[in-house]
């Protein structure tokens, strides 16, 4: 699917939105930013249909979130645990996202585990029959647990509809990409499964976003899983209190010359879809909308201790079922 | 009522919740048409539903959890056949750290309408006798089934399949192609968290799971010739325990006996002790014996295996430990 | 003697074998020079002794627990850091099945001197609190460790790289980089398996791990003020547990409490509390009570974790409970 | 390394005694024979040093164990479980081997084990820098574990000396090859990780050693580890009880004209190495070695409560180093 001028302008809407947040929420203690890798966060989860599911990595999880409808304040009130919080404060909202928008979080710190529960949710989909496909994302370092290599390859042997999307940056926490995959290539994975293994510049949001449609419609008309390797950057730390002084500078300055946004910025301009005064007043708006979503949540008040159990640990009987 | 062994009756009860529910599917390593799973655990399951519902895996229990969970949450009721007990290692970290948790941490949003099926037990199989209950009981969250009878396996897989939260469901290969037993013809749930008082008695109280439930009936048996009365309960749902039942007894016999075929590091029903000890223990004496697999790896040679494991003499010892003290 | 947090008494200990023993290395994530380890659980260690005896991992516990047990089987002594507690899921196929096997089932032939260390505990990280340390503890051939002061972390992490059995060494996260103790200058090893009195009294025993001493203590000096002598029992080493020692307590005072902050579900501490029971239970009243996490994943806004956890008035609570009854 | 005419008369004789070993084994309940592997077993462990560790596959096990030294009768009987085993009976023979002869076995019955504790085994070799390599095998199904994907990337990334030979049947139990592994190949797999993926007859013994040994010098010159994909096929059932009913018989017939030791016996006898009454005398002697050592076991008490511990559940301190 070629994105029209309609799509190019939500898309820019949804990068700047996705950056502010970004640079906005790195300021607070403690939270795992992605700036530099909006475009493919905005590319793997824009284009999803209203029914499909999709597992975000957690870098960038809000911005997916956000995308499928979750509101910005509350996303943000359940990053800090107030009550607010879309659980009331019960899991950490930097990366647990509300599931009501069909978007599935980490209920723990385990790396991984999302790969093989979206593999599942794909499997749904395919038992239901009903045409959709689920999208998620994982880091390159997340591609060297166990889990990654039976869940695509399950995925494969079961022709799942599911588009795996690497978040390619660069780097896990300290360790560099090409200290930890000797190719430097997580697409020469697919190979390994029988899949197509997809390098794209994961700085160029149209760029993912084409690979992803394609691979969408692939998986959605039965042709099984797509493996797609987005090469981007991640310019802020692994996390608020690191300062990536482990990143050669000359290595920064190609990437920050390589801004998905300001690259995007340069389309728009150059094909004379917006020009720069309205570009920056999305970006404005977009600044104002996450300072003040931020505000009202530091605002909000405290989780209050009604959220904390112990009597609904287990989900209760459906009560047709049990006496059927 | 009909008569089916212990493995016929566990597909029965899958067979019924296949046929009112659309939403019922099996995932595991050889549970196809051709091997129908370890020791038949699947057997006809495949000829009758097909490929679609019954879906052979590459060995990948990791994926096969993992998948589960998200097929689950998505709306559908997968049966994941984990052939062996001994691989639940490789499930848990998608059941412990995320199934288990999701529904109270999605503050109600998520449920995981999941079984995990496993064989377990020293059996006619020279190994996977590990049952590591005690890994997969020790999160909170996990809803944890052991039957001892063709009619508790059939009734609590009914409910296991029903139940929306991630259900182990342990099968004993010792006792999975016993004799046939009456079990109800038609779907009937037995609740889990719900203990069995499997004999009544009076002087002592035997806590017994899985294979162990018929050597403790054997032990009561002889000790009822000696005049001692034993009530055996089976609490059948490991996790979450039936308490109240193994109080209730308690609080009558005042004394109380634990076998299972479990190491007794990390044995669940150590907590099970516990909270007896914790209840009645301040009102008087309260002797207490425990007869548990021998605390090393199981040993393989026949005569080691079964010296490894609680007999018939262990249990009726170990009672007479706990009836000697006087009320 | 000299003073060390947590932390720098665990990496002392450390230095001081790889120093005497060239077998010794070290392999994690993020542990090399760079990082230094989460919480800078590494520190100064990459400097000295750089690559290649301070290995930088992909992420992939499971390989890097393997790879420790065939590296010990091998002649080295593996330290194996695996980031945070929460991940041991990963690595319990390659322990349990394997490593804490070998030395029984080689009948002596292999022996497995890898340590595996890990965070855990709520602490200054938002997440990665919860210690799975009832997963690790449920299999028999794995110690397990737990210290909560930086005298006994330096001497329990000497004792691990030492001792010839698979030890998984857990670093509490709430008192890492707490104040400076008074920790020996020289290597001195606390033996696994012994625990360690830490308050003599006389009405009460308080069984307490991890960072969970220091709130004993704490509520032993407000319990000492109305006239409770509480003794304070840390196991440090969870497996193979000191019971004589918590035993000869509770023979003395004939009133237990235990104090972890692991779930009950699956907490090894259950072990100890039956073992108790049936050792000292038949001889008359035994009040016991225990205070422990709360039977749920763990909430994360600060006002939930911190509800969820045991708290000075919860033991308070329980020692009131135990001393009701009297003797 | 070519192999010269000694050193093909060797792999004949172990060739033949593997084949009788399997033939004769499958006999006993429950053994998981791999008549018509021979060859890939023979092949990568033959050429081992002396002070080099393996970690076999446990279809095949007791031949690498028998070739790096353990007595037969006494692997037999550690199968049996018999007073004679060399671990008193406590583990099970067939799948876990004496590690007294540098030949690591499973003490588990779960598979991909082996693969990581093999790459740590490397790791040793490479951390005691003494130029010796590992080789391990596994089957192709366990190449679809996470375990196998870690194993092989952390090998790659620390260049550690080892060679993984996968002893590629075509099956799992009844799962076909080409239902778990959708291109059919193991060796593509390395692809992912940046290693060499080698193709190897696994029917053809002098294939297999020669492939093995050119990675072993790789290996032990610090170059890192290989994937050997050895082609093969199960002709016995996974174990005693099954009947391979599963196998299309056109494909059976295929494989069964390619025959292993048939195979290196024409090669033999046409290059004049041996005559075909040689050969004969070798493998009646095999034959009756191997029955003679079945009988032997068989004659041997049961084992003895005295092994059954639980006393010695942990390995004791040793003192010097405790109190050092
Ligand atoms: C199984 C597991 N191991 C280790 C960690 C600790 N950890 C958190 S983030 C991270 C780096 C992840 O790298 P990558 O997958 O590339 O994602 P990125 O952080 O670069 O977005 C690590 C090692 C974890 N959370 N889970
Ligand atoms: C983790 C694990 N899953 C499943 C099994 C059960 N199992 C035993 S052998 C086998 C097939 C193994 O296939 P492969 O690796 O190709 O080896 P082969 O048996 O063909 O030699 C299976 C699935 C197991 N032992 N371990
Ligand atoms: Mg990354
Ligand atoms: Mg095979």
């Amino acid at each position: 699917m070629k994105p029209d001028e309609n799509l190019k302008v939500a898309l820019y809407q949804n990068l700047v939105k996705a950056r502010e947040l970004e640079e906005q929420m790195t300021k607070l203690a403690g939270f795992h930013a992605g700036v530099g890798e909006e475009a493919v966060v905005v590319g793997a989860f824009f284009g999803l249909k209203d029914g499909e599911y999709c597992a975000p990595h957690y870098r960038g999880a809000l911005t997916a979130a956000h995308m499928r409808g979750a509101d910005l304040h509350r996303l943000i009130a359940s990053v800090m645990g107030k009550a607010t919080s879309y659980t009331r404060g019960r899991v950490r909202g930097d990366i647990c996202l509300p599931f009501q928008f069909r978007t599935l979080g980490m209920f723990s710190g385990v790396l991984g585990n999302p790969m093989n529960i979206a593999t599942g949710m794909a499997l749904a989909s395919k038992q239901r029959g009903d045409g959709t496909a689920v999208v998620t994302s994982f880091g390159e370092g997340t591609s060297n647990i166990g889990g990654f290599h039976e869940a695509l390859n399950l995925a494969a042997c079961l022709s799942l509809p599911i588009v795996y999307v690497c978040q390619n940056n660069g780097y896990a926490m300290s360790t560099r990409s090409d200290y930890s995959i000797k190719t430097g290539s997580v697409a020469d994975r697919a190979v390994g499964y029988g899949i197509p293994g997809i390098e794209v510049d994961g700085n160029d949001v149209i760029a993912v976003f084409e690979a992803v449609q394609t691979a969408l419609e692939r998986a959605r008309a039965g042709q099984g899983p797509t493996l797609i390797d987005a090469r981007t950057y991640r310019l802020s730390g692994h996390y608020t209190g690191d300062n990536n002084h482990y990143q050669p500078s000359e290595e920064r300055e190609a990437w920050i010359a390589r801004d998905p946004v300001a690259r995007l910025r340069a389309d728009l301009a150059a094909s004379g879809i917006m020009d720069e005064a309205r570009m920056d007043e999305i970006r404005s708006a977009a600044h104002a909308e996450v300072a003040a979503a931020i505000a009202a949540a530091q605002a909000d008040p405290e989780a209050d201790l009604s959220a904390l159990g112990p009597d609904d640990l287990y989900c209760p009987d459906d009560a047709e079922r049990a006496s059927a | 009522m009909t008569q089916m062994t212990f493995q016929e009756a566990v597909v029965a009860a899958i067979v019924e919740e296949m046929d009112r529910d659309p939403t019922v599917f099996n995932m595991g390593q050889d549970i196809g048409p051709i091997y129908m799973g370890a020791m038949h655990s699947a057997k006809g399951l495949s000829e009758k539903y097909g490929a679609d519902r019954i879906i052979d895996t590459p060995i990948s229990e990791t994926a096969m959890t993992g998948a589960g969970i998200g097929a689950a949450i998505c709306g559908m009721r997968p049966i994941v056949q984990i052939m062996f007990a001994e691989f639940l290692g490789m499930t848990i970290t998608p059941l412990a750290c995320e199934a288990s948790a999701m529904w109270y941490k999605s503050d109600g949003q998520i449920s995981v309408p999941l079984v995990i099926r496993v064989l377990c037990g020293a059996g006619p199989h020279r190994g996977h006798a590990e049952d590591y209950i005690g890994i997969v009981s020790s999160v909170p969250g996990i809803k944890v089934v052991m039957p001892s009878c063709p009619a508790d396996a059939k009734g609590l897989m009914t409910a296991a399949i029903r139940d929306n939260n991630p259900v182990i469901f342990f099968e004993h290969m010792g006792i999975y192609h016993g004799p046939r037993q009456e079990v109800p013809g038609e779907a009937v749930a037995i609740p889990l968290g719900k203990a069995d008082v499997k004999r009544e008695g009076a002087d002592v109280t035997i806590v017994a799971t899985g294979m162990m439930v018929q050597r403790a009936q054997r032990a009561a048996d002889k000790l009822a010739a000696e005049g001692t009365s034993v009530e055996i309960i089976d609490p059948r749902t490991i996790v979450p325990l039936d308490i109240e039942t193994v109080l209730a007894s308690v609080r009558k016999t005042r004394r109380l006996v634990v076998v299972t075929e479990s190491w007794r590091t990390g044995d669940p029903l150590s907590d099970m002790v516990s909270r007896v000890a914790e209840e009645l223990g301040a009102e008087g004496p309260l002797p207490i014996a425990r007869v548990a697999l021998q605390d090393t790896a199981r040993p393989f040679a026949l005569p080691l295996t079964r010296a490894s494991m609680p007999d018939l003499k262990d249990i009726i010892d170990a009672v007479h430990k706990v009836t000697k003290v006087q009320k």
